[in-house]
């Protein structure tokens, strides 16, 4: 809304980046653009998909209280060919992680992913045990991280808010398009086998690299 | 309800020859237990749940332990006699033996019936190689059958007379018995920013240097002494 | 009747319906963006460093890295690394500080061991949980920095608490310049005494009472932590 | 396209759905429920063979949230290991707090104030409260009530939660209980928002069982569905509301008489058929026998300290020995085997899960069901996966 209101109020004043922009895209790709976002954005439909603690703390934010219907995520669906949204809502152990992976292959795009809570993030405390994935991210592309153990459901709505704007950010044609308008870039993830003693293999080196820790000050 | 000793006793009175011996906690809880050999142990846990005084119809908990082998230095103190005709002297020996290991499984069982409780068994194997096996108990008890699946899975133990002996928790493809002591990880420690102890060992693996030593120098701003390291 | 269960049930749903336009106790919902919930005061998410001042947090972080918290923490998310020199805490006393310290908010259980450990009351428990980022690696990993908030602001979350921790603390400190000035006096007292009365005093007072120093005078020995108040 | 390639599973697990020729029944259908499915109560699965809709064989399968809690608490201190008891049945964390606290107050020989005694029972009864109204709501919702039922019993989750939260700073990993006492004493005001949401609790009741106890379809699809013969539930080593259901009195709040419980007078709620619908009455009476319990200690709460002075939190070091420790939690017997060696980490920490050998008998009271039946049987079981697999 106030983007629109920006738009049509009378001094309009286009900086040089948007006159690039309009120039290369035009006007009619940018309000397509801008209708296609917000439409992506406002029906994020979720995957019915629990695993632990998280999962009741996601209940309880589709519940009266928190209620994800103001924001049209209501619609857990049970199957994946129809989700948008994987909220994995808990620990993924490497017994589970084949059939998490499976699922997000299963879903069409556009689609995104939100790592509810420590342990899907990164393991979280039950990170040193041996059947625990540490972090989902090692196998799918993970586009919001919500710390904490639970998040509130309101960490959780905020999540989502977060993840609606990251969508109306986004492009639809060009360099900076998300992955499912691009031909160049694989939407589905190689899933595990079970080995011996690990998961085969144990990352996906195409969606998670570890960075080496530097211990700098940061602002 | 009776002690374990009167269990034991009243035990042995029934199964001639069997071995039970009673193990005393040395805790406050003073939950003492019976350990029993393999050979009767499936004919006494029929007699315990049978038996009219005791009735222990339920069992509550079955769980493994492992015990690896442990060096165990004893310190004895032998006296000497010394042999320019002094007072004899008083040295102390050591010995080192090992103490061989075993996997234990204890069952805690209960009398619904009678409401008293818990009467404690404890089965050993005969290492932790190759004897793994120790009779089930699930032909007694059923609540037996998943706990004695999870600790064939994550012990190694095997239970003879169990209808259905798979891996429970984890895959079936799956080598190795995590809950045992001497179990390693699989090694991915890629990313450990807050390391410390046993995970710092085994995170430096994937640092050019530890992680400690590959810190950028911390610019601290400056307290009132000086607090900026270099 | 066949079906009056039905109906009684669908009356209780229009009861429901009904009562969510006029009765709050049917309509609890909260708005969340624009309407937030009223914390309680024990809430609690991630840990955050207390410091005496806001415009100077490094300088007065009360944390003396004492690495209490990193080796309670149970997922072990906190990294401290001592510093190499010292700098005057709160109460003058000089005191180590951490050079490194570091929080892995994606590892974190929000269990406030930490809080609970810690001597000095340095670590707190925040409230902020609007916490969602795009980025792993470096969004999560909180340095000291980010950490360290000032006394003020852990008033305005949990009040009660705050003002229970500043009571204990200014008592701590009163009670160490009374300590302070007592064996100020006691020194000035056994130098003006005669010398073999010195000796005599001296044999037994120093067990109970520290090193007599004033605070303002810091010395270049060790200090010992202060004992953690009970 | 095959089947393989639609299934969660995959090649790995077995396809979702496959023909299984048996000679004696003719074509059998083996369906794969779970690990994803929406009425598993999480990630438990089970292999079952159908011939037509009647279950000939149910096999669960475990382990897809094995957290290893175990292990990591051989690792841990004692104190260490009191956050994640809260993760094993997430629902109801104040409980698991407790029965481990009971564990290791077994075995280090350490007292609880009264006053701590008193708070428990009131956290326990509160969080039976909370654990039976979330589980009608889900079983409802198994039954194919979308909605309505969870939704009410949700609001009244969030009540409670609110309470958890302004005592022990989190809505669902309480973290509360310590060896000796309660981490915080709870105020006059928290004491009395107690009071108001038992008060008001009795209301809520009627109303949820207006709207389902007497609802003729829920009657006539889970009367004599799933029905357990007590001999068989003793044998094995089912406990809580689903052995009480079929009529077993046993009760650990009876039969143990820890904490203060012997104080309070309340009844135990027996079924008489064991079958889903007497699982849900029983736990419908628990918490009026819960409301009754909470009305008392509240009353009867007295002053005094809440931990006990000479307890320890850091450097707990108890000495040598062994000891099971045990409560009635809200889904059955939870207790805790702790084995020390004098080190400041448990030798050997197990957990005896309530919902894990409750899932015993799954298959003795599914066979001969259809299978929309053992999506309700399976939610009267009351199982939470984070304490099926630990």
């Amino acid at each position: 809304m106030s983007d629109a209101a920006q738009n049509s109020s009378p001094p309009v004043t286009i900086t040089d980046e948007e006159r690039a922009e309009l120039r290369r895209q035009g006007i009619l790709l940018t309000s397509l653009q801008e209708l296609y976002t917000w439409g992506c954005s406002n029906s994020v439909w979720p995957l019915n998909f629990g695993l632990a603690c998280c999962a009741i703390e996601m209940i309880a934010a589709s519940m009266a209280r928190f209620d994800i219907a103001r924001f049209g995520s209501e619609v857990f669906r049970p199957s994946p060919r129809q989700a948008d949204l994987l909220i994995v809502s808990g620990t993924v152990t490497k017994k589970m992680a084949p059939q998490v992976i499976r699922l997000w292959n299963q879903m069409p795009e556009p689609k995104y992913c939100i790592a509810m809570g420590a342990c899907a993030i990164s393991g979280g405390p039950f990170k040193q045990g041996y059947n625990v994935l540490k972090g989902i991210d090692r196998f799918i592309p993970v586009d919001i991280y919500i710390p904490g153990c639970p998040p509130r459901p309101e960490a959780l709505l905020h999540g989502l808010l977060e993840l609606q704007k990251k969508i109306k950010g986004f492009k639809i044609s060009g360099p900076n398009a998300p992955r499912h308008l691009r031909d160049d870039q694989e939407c589905n993830c190689p899933v595990p086998e079970f080995g011996e003693h690990d998961l085969q293999p144990p990352q996906n080196p195409k969606v998670w690299t570890a960075p080496t820790i530097v211990r700098s000050e940061k602002a | 309800m009776e002690t374990a000793e009167q269990i034991r006793d009243r035990l042995l009175a029934r199964f001639p020859g069997a071995e039970i011996s009673v193990v005393t906690n040395p805790g406050a809880a003073a939950q003492h237990s019976l350990l029993l050999g393999h050979a009767h142990a499936r004919a006494i846990a029929e007699f315990l749940r049978d038996d009219a005084p005791l009735k222990l119809d339920q069992c509550s908990n079955v769980t493994g332990i492992d015990w690896p082998e442990k060096k165990i230095v004893e310190t004895t103190k032998v006296t000497v006699p010394d042999p320019a005709g002094g007072p004899a002297k008083v040295v102390e020996q050591k010995s080192e033996r090992v103490q061989p290991g075993y996997l234990e499984v204890v069952y805690h069982l209960y009398s619904i019936a009678f409401r008293h409780g818990p009467v404690i068994l404890r089965l050993r194997t005969g290492n932790r190689t190759d004897q793994v096996t120790v009779p089930s108990l699930t032909p007694v008890w059923r609540a037996c059958e998943f706990q004695e699946r999870e600790v064939f899975d994550l012990y190694g133990v095997k239970f003879e007379g169990h209808p259905d002996l798979r891996r429970i928790l984890m895959w079936d493809t799956f080598k190795d018995h995590p809950m045992r002591k001497d179990y390693v990880e699989p090694d991915d420690y890629e990313w450990e920013p807050t390391p410390h102890g046993a995970v710092l060992e085994k995170a430096k693996a994937h640092y050019p240097t530890p992680p400690a030593a590959a810190i950028a120098p911390a610019a601290a701003p400056t307290p009132a002494t000086g607090g900026a390291k270099s | 009747m066949l079906g009056s269960g039905l109906i009684q049930g669908l009356a209780v749903t229009a009861k429901n319906l009904v009562g969510s336009f006029h009765d709050p106790a049917r309509y609890t919902n909260v708005e969340y963006p624009e309407v937030k919930t009223k914390l309680p005061e024990a809430y609690r998410n991630f840990p955050f460093l207390v410091t005496e001042s806001a415009s100077d947090p490094m300088g007065t972080l009360r944390c003396v890295a004492c690495q209490i918290c990193e080796k309670e923490c149970p997922p072990q998310c906190i990294y401290i690394e001592k510093s190499k020199d010292k700098k005057p805490d709160a109460t003058g006393k000089m005191q180590l500080f951490p050079a490194v310290f570091d929080i892995d908010t994606s590892v974190c259980m929000s269990c406030q061991i930490c809080v609970e450990v810690c001597p000095f009351d340095a670590i707190k428990m925040d409230q902020v949980f609007e916490v969602a980022t795009t980025s792993r690696f470096e969004a999560l990993l909180l340095n000291r920095n980010q950490l360290a908030k000032p006394n003020t602001y852990y008033h305005s979350i949990h009040p009660t608490e705050a003002a229970e921790v500043d009571g204990r603390l200014a008592a701590e400190r009163k009670a160490a310049e009374e300590k302070a000035k007592a064996a100020a006096a006691a020194k000035a007292a056994a130098a003006a005494a005669p010398k073999s009365a010195t000796a005599a005093a001296s044999a037994t007072p120093p067990s109970t009472t520290p090193t007599p120093k004033p605070p303002a005078a810091p010395s270049a020995e060790a200090p010992k932590p202060p004992t953690p108040a009970a | 396209m095959s089947i393989s390639d639609l299934s969660p599973l995959g090649a790995q697990g077995g396809s979702h759905v496959r023909a299984v020729h048996d000679e004696f029944h003719g074509d059998l259908l083996e369906v794969s429920m779970g690990p994803h499915h929406p009425s598993t109560h999480g990630v438990f699965r089970m292999i079952v063979t159908l011939d037509g809709e009647t279950i000939v064989k149910l096999k669960p399968v475990f382990g897809y949230l094995h957290r290893n809690h175990e292990k990591l608490g051989e690792n841990t201190s004692y104190l260490g290991s009191m956050p994640y008891t809260d993760r094993l049945d997430y629902l109801c964390s104040m409980t698991n707090n407790w029965a481990y606290a009971i564990a290791v107050e077994k075995l280090a020989g350490q007292p609880v104030p009264e006053r701590a005694e008193y708070v428990r029972v009131i956290l326990a009864e509160i969080t039976r409260l909370l654990n039976h109204t979330c589980l009608a709501g889900f079983l409802m919702q198994d039954l194919g009530c979308s909605g309505t039922p969870l939704m009410y019993a949700f609001r009244e989750r969030e009540k409670i939660l609110d309470l958890f939260e302004s005592l022990s700073g989190s809505r669902m990993m309480c973290n509360y209980q310590r060896f000796g006492g309660c981490r915080v004493d709870p105020s006059a005001d928290w004491l009395e928002g107690a009071k108001q949401l038992t008060d008001g609790y009795g209301q809520f009741l009627d109303e949820f069982e207006a709207l389902l106890t007497g609802n003729e379809i829920i009657m006539a699809r889970t009367q004599g569905t799933g029905v357990l013969s007590p001999e068989l539930a003793v044998a094995a080593g089912v406990t809580g509301p689903m052995l009480r259901a079929t009529g077993v009195n046993y009760d650990l709040r009876k039969t143990d008489a820890y904490g203060v419980y012997p104080r309070f007078d309340f009844r135990v709620p027996l079924g008489a058929h064991g079958d889903v619908y007497d699982r849900y009455m029983v736990r419908v009476l628990e918490m009026r026998e819960s409301i009754k319990i909470l009305q008392q200690a509240l009353a009867g709460i007295p002053a005094g300290p809440i931990m006990d002075p000479k307890a320890k939190l850091r450097g707990f070091r108890p000495k040598a020995g062994e000891a099971y420790g045990r409560i009635e939690g809200p889904k059955g017997e939870i207790g805790f085997y702790l084995v020390s060696d004098g080190s400041p980490n448990p030798y050997r920490y197990r957990v005896r899960a309530p919902s894990f050998i409750n899932l015993t008998i799954l298959e003795d009271m599914c066979l001969g069901q259809t299978v929309a039946d053992a999506v309700i049987i399976l939610g009267s079981v009351d199982i939470v996966l984070g304490e099926v697999d630990r």
